[in-house]
């Protein structure tokens, strides 16, 4: 924000006498509209992007027809839902069900204000960042709730009630796993986090205290997967059974606003834990990180979000649904203990001044060991992608 | 676009795109016809291969929506007995304004072959909602649907939207049950 | 209630206002993703555990028995097609058997054994369907996918062989439509070949072994031996339940007998026996038995010397007035026709058996208690497909 | 064992309850007596020599033309111990056709003499949810009797295929693809 603060008075010098406050309102009024157009630009690419890796894992194409490779699919679908005709059925509880879309978009673009894209491009660098964006996920689950209980339909109240225990019984373990790496910093405000991680690749948080931290940032991205609904924890909208969840009686721009909130907050969620566990907007190498004059930084956030994004969405099509009760066991006996345990063994090793800061080996052994863990992984997956490709050609041969 | 005649013609370089609201809209309905899972029979089985991997509807921006609230294309996929027809009824009425209806397969055109001693079949979905386009086929293969949906697609494309309410492609709302009776006679 | 003065029963009251507080009736209603086409599950639900079910059926009753009794025994083979239009052949070969036993017609070897080939190959793509609809109802979409792929190939088969893609009206009374075209054995080898490398592997580790998938149907939809025989769940449903009947062992018809297979019986390896996971890994198991016999099958075929596949078609069917009941083996379980002849050209009666309207007649006793996700899960692992229920 | 050893053993136990059998038949089968249906099952089902505990299929059949004219249910039999087969058959008047029910020995009856009383309105006595199965509620009649007719109309449809569909198809001339004209009711009344 400071940065259009400067460049404001750059620009219009006579405003340097308007009183203070009008000032900040201006600048922040225009950060405001810049991070809110890119983050509502956001849901276009994911959508298509969603369609097209569910086209590539089901053998098919994907959108084609549309725009060149289909790239105008999510436009037509936009415009389409625009002028959609939105049904208000008789008995439903007006005033919540026009409210509940908006509450949960408040929830998912309010992070924004807090996402560090560069070392001053920040919309506002709060000092309690963490803790905001823990608020704000939770005004998400009362609009879940309000387009359950007000849509006056069977379906929507199981979709809304099954949302409120998922998401409330994954915060938990969700805010646990945040305390780690704030620990680790010291500081709640998004943008120390990053710099303490400054200085290339092994000082990622990620790869301190070697076995400890890929726990915690694998079942902080699993409660993330459960706040924004994404299977395999996806039974408040999960279609089988509940029909559509608790938007089903939403249609035309309000469904519309449903999607795009959900697909934002699958970007925040990846941002977020991209920015805690694996240095925001610092690049793998410190030398990589501008170009010349133009700073890097928002590339890489982008580079790491869309990785887990693209996670998230691999995950999507290949996993089956989990029932609600087996939901609650995953929450409550596996995820929660994890992440006290993780609290306190990592809260002791930090007082300890021996590991004040990651353990002896890290250096040598944590980063590698887990980046070859991740590049094996790939590999397995092209591999098997090529055998199965070779062994239906030769066999068709 | 189609060939647009006025006095504005050519009078602007070539990088200025004048369209008619039309055109957007209808470009962007044409393109995302969200359809409702709405399998009752054997033509089901073919629609379901249409979705699947050799004969793909995403390409043409298709999805399968569960609730005719989000959905704007209903194909009726299978034999609609009378028992049924009323779910019909009331699944069409449920849907947003500009609903396409595509009955698929020659028991939704007009009772197929339980036409003759059906008494529990009903002789066409005609009968209850209003249709686009009839696809014909004992279940019609997947190509000749998609065709159907392409069809479909260029019927949209040269409708106009800002016609009086009522009277648009989309929005025969006004057929009801008893209407659509006589209608038929 | 009804004319006839029969009191509502006693224990399951189903008027809306004898409700307490919280609990309410849902209506699965006929227009269902997960009901496999058109079938209303009415459930009492208590929070997401439901209290009582009640399937209703009937919304896709196409009135097969009087059609029967309008339409002469060769006309009544399309309409016998759209019965279980995902394992049509399944059907045309019951009401062909029935009505060649009831006529006295015997059938070449050559016929019988292109009929077992082509009853087996539409068991593994009824198979492929019913695995991979079940998978998208506990979430997986993309097994479904993958299925539908491999079932397309089955389909090109067919639409070489006889012509049409689904409904084939390829086994006549007597003989078959259309003889094999003659590079058949070839390609169907080729498909075997590629389904026993590729396929099967893929979908015993993308679908049966997958941990959410055992967690999900393990110890759900129990059905013990005794509730499936008084229920007379047959085929997978009743194997997956432990009792190892499969018709084409006990009473082998078109010349099951000299093949050597055997029967995939649930063995309750991942939780109590008879779950729906049990059934599931009985039609997973049964569509590798099922390419056995086509290989067999096939080098049969080509020792046999060929003959002509009309040569005992009879040009007019008028069997002697009688009745037979003849079942056999369907995909999704045992198949019968109740044939009522009166020497005419017409059947006097055809009353059908199908397997799939038994299994939803267990359906009400095993739902209480469930919880929502369970009752989906159940009903796929039934396998049910509603224009075999409603006919 | 094979149908006359199970006769036999049928007559041995109910005696003349046991009506008529036709044991050369294709499927061979044993008329029994309509009040006496329970108790035959019950022993079939009970005794181990026979053992059939499995309902195969229950059947009903309407036969108009016969000389008293009647109305048949055929109940096939199977035992999975023993591998054989057999089928009973009682009985009924053509009006109000009514026999006891056999749900409590094989819980599938019950939905197979639902089916029966939809399809041939005969009456199980004793039946735990005698409602229709197949078709709507509020339909009259019993199609599958023989003398059944198709009514016009079932709340606002038409059953019977419409004279103006059945000659355009009958006279061969092209039945035009394509919408009906669906003038709204309301379309000539000139709103705003």
């Amino acid at each position: 924000m400071d940065i259009t603060y400067d460049m404001l008075l750059g620009l219009v010098p006579p405003l340097a006498d308007a009183p203070h406050w009008l000032l900040i309102l201006i600048a922040a009024a225009l950060t405001g509209v810049i991070c809110f157009t890119f983050a509502g630009i956001g849901p276009i690419v994911y959508v298509y992007g969603e369609r097209k890796i569910a086209g590539f894992m089901q053998d098919r194409l994907g959108p084609m027809r549309v725009g060149k490779w289909g790239l105008l699919q999510t436009i037509a679908d936009a415009v389409k839902l625009m002028f959609k005709e939105a049904i208000f059925p008789k008995n439903v509880d007006r005033k919540l069900f026009l409210l509940a879309p908006f509450m949960v978009n408040i929830g998912a673009f309010l992070p924004f204000v807090v996402l560090p894209w560069g070392g001053r491009l920040q919309p506002a660098d709060l000092n309690i960042g963490v803790f905001y964006i823990a608020a704000i996920a939770s005004i998400s689950t009362i609009g879940l709730i309000m387009a359950g209980w007000a849509s006056n339909n069977k379906y929507a109240l199981f979709g809304g009630m099954r949302a409120a225990a998922q998401i409330i019984s994954y915060e938990i373990p969700a805010l646990m796993l945040l305390l780690v790496p704030v620990m680790i910093v010291g500081s709640l405000s998004l943008q120390d986090i990053v710099t303490y991680q400054a200085g290339g690749l092994q000082n990622w948080l990620l790869f301190r205290y070697f076995p400890l931290m890929p726990i915690a940032f694998v079942a902080f991205f699993v409660a993330g997967l459960a706040e924004c609904n994404r299977t395999p924890f996806d039974i408040p909208e999960a279609e089988s059974e509940l029909v559509a969840g608790f938007h089903t009686e939403y249609s035309g721009f309000f469904f519309a606003m449903f999607m795009m909130a959900e697909y934002t907050e699958m970007f925040v969620i990846s941002a977020v834990s991209s920015v805690l566990f694996l240095g925001g907007y610092l690049a793998p190498h410190p030398a990589l990180q501008t170009l010349g004059p133009v700073p890097l930084g928002w590339f890489w956030l982008i580079v790491k979000a869309w990785s887990l994004l693209f996670v998230m969405m691999w995950l999507r099509w290949t996993l089956p649904r989990l029932r609600v009760d087996q939901l609650m066991y995953v929450a409550w006996k596996v995820l929660v203990p994890i992440a006290f345990t993780l609290v306190i063994v990592v809260g002791g090793l930090i007082l300890w001044p021996a590991t004040a800061n990651g353990f002896p080996w890290d250096r040598w052994v944590g980063w590698p060991l887990t980046l070859g863990v991740m590049s094996f992984l790939i590999m397995v997956m092209i591999r098997a992608l090529r055998w199965n490709r070779q062994r239906a050609g030769e066999l068709a041969a | 676009m189609s060939e647009v005649k006025g006095f504005i013609q050519n009078k602007f370089p070539d990088n200025l795109v004048f369209t008619t609201a039309d055109e957007i809209i209808n470009w962007g309905r044409k393109n995302s016809l969200w359809a409702m899972t709405f399998g009752l029979a054997c033509c089901a089985i073919e629609m379901m291969a249409a979705g699947a991997t050799r004969y793909d509807w995403d390409r043409f921006g298709v999805i399968p929506r569960a609730t005719p609230r989000q959905s704007d294309l209903m194909i009726v996929a299978g034999t609609v007995t009378l028992k049924m027809a009323t779910r019909v009824k009331r699944l069409y009425e449920q849907m947003a304004e500009p609903k396409y209806v595509i009955s698929m397969g020659s028991c939704a055109n007009n009772g197929g072959p339980y036409w003759r001693h059906g008494y529990h079949v009903l002789k066409g979905v005609d009968e209850v909602i209003p249709v686009d386009i009839y696809v014909p086929g004992c279940p019609p293969r997947p190509e000749a649907l998609l065709y159907g949906i392409m069809k479909l697609q260029e019927r949209i494309q040269e409708d106009r939207v800002t016609r009086k309410r009522g009277l648009t492609v989309g929005s025969l709302a006004g057929a009801t049950l008893d209407g659509a009776a006589d209608g038929a006679k | 209630m009804s004319s006839t003065g029969f009191a509502p029963p006693p224990g399951d009251t189903w008027d809306y206002d004898a409700l307490d507080t919280d609990e309410m009736i849902l209506q699965m209603g006929p227009q269902h993703p997960a009901t496999h086409g058109v079938l209303r599950v009415e459930l009492r639900t208590d929070g997401e555990v439901v209290r009582a079910a009640r399937p209703h059926i009937g919304y896709l009753h196409r009135c097969f028995e009087k059609h029967a009794e309008n339409v002469d025994y060769p006309g009544v083979m399309p309409y016998a097609d759209r019965m279980d239009y995902v394992a049509s052949m399944g059907n045309t070969l019951g009401f062909a058997l029935a009505v060649e036993k009831l006529a006295g017609i015997e059938t070449s070897p050559y016929v019988n054994t292109i009929r077992v080939i082509v009853a087996e190959l539409q068991r593994i793509a009824s198979h492929c369907v019913a695995i991979g609809t079940y998978a998208m109802d506990i979430g997986a979409f993309t097994p479904f996918l993958h299925l539908l792929r491999d079932r397309e190939k089955i389909l090109d088969l067919f639409e070489w062989t006889c012509g049409a893609r689904l409904l084939y009206n390829y086994n006549w009374v007597g003989g078959m439509s259309h003889d094999l075209p003659d590079g058949f054995a070839r390609a169907t080898r080729d498909l075997l070949r590629e389904f026993d490398a590729v396929t099967y592997p893929e979908l015993v580790d993308l679908i049966i072994t997958n941990k959410i998938f055992i967690k999900r149907l393990a110890d759900v939809g129990v059905c013990s031996t005794e509730l499936a025989i008084s229920y007379d769940l047959t085929g997978p449903n009743l194997r997956g339940s432990g009792l190892a009947r499969d018709l084409r062992k006990d009473a082998p018809y078109c010349g099951y007998e000299n093949y050597d297979f055997e029967i995939p019986v649930g063995d309750g390896r991942f939780g109590p026996l008879g779950s729906c996971l049990d059934r599931t890994w009985v039609r997973v198991v049964e569509m590798q038995e099922s390419s056995k016999i086509i290989h067999q099958a096939l080098n049969r075929l080509e020792k046999m010397e060929k003959t002509d596949v009309h040569e005992t078609v009879p040009r007019r069917v008028k069997p002697p007035k009688g009745e037979v009941y003849c079942r056999s083996e369907a995909p999704r379980g045992q198949l019968g026709y109740y044939v009522v002849s009166d020497g005419g050209v017409n059947p006097y009666r055809v009353k059908v058996k199908s397997p799939c309207f038994t299994a939803l007649s267990v359906f009400h006793h095993m739902a209480k208690g469930m919880m929502i996700a369970d009752v989906v899960a159940l009903i796929g692992s039934f396998d049910i497909v509603l224009g075999e229920i409603d006919r | 064992m094979d149908a006359k050893a199970i006769h036999d053993a049928l007559v041995g136990r109910f005696g003349e309850k046991i009506l008529s059998a036709d044991l050369e038949a294709v499927s061979p089968f044993a008329v029994v007596a309509t009040e006496a249906i329970v108790e035959v099952a019950e022993f079939c089902k009970s005794d181990s020599a026979l053992a059939m505990d499995n309902l195969m299929c229950l059947s009903g059949v309407d036969y108009p033309k016969e000389e008293p004219p009647r109305m048949e249910v055929v109940y096939h039999l199977y035992s999975y111990t023993h591998h054989h087969t057999f089928a009973l058959k009682v009985h009924l008047p053509r009006e109000n056709p009514a026999v006891a029910t056999v749900e409590r020995l094989w819980g599938v009856a019950n939905f197979h003499e639902r089916e029966c009383w939809d399809m041939f309105g005969i009456v199980f006595a004793g039946h735990s949810d005698m409602r229709r199965i197949l078709l709507p509620d509020d339909w009259e009649g019993h199609p599958l009797r023989k003398d059944w007719e198709d009514p016009e109309y079932y709340n606002g449809m038409h059953v019977k295929p419409t004279e103006q569909m059945a000659e355009r198809a009958m006279g061969g001339e092209a039945i035009g693809v394509g919408p009906f004209d669906f003038t709204p009711p309301n379309a000539n009344v000139e709103t705003e």
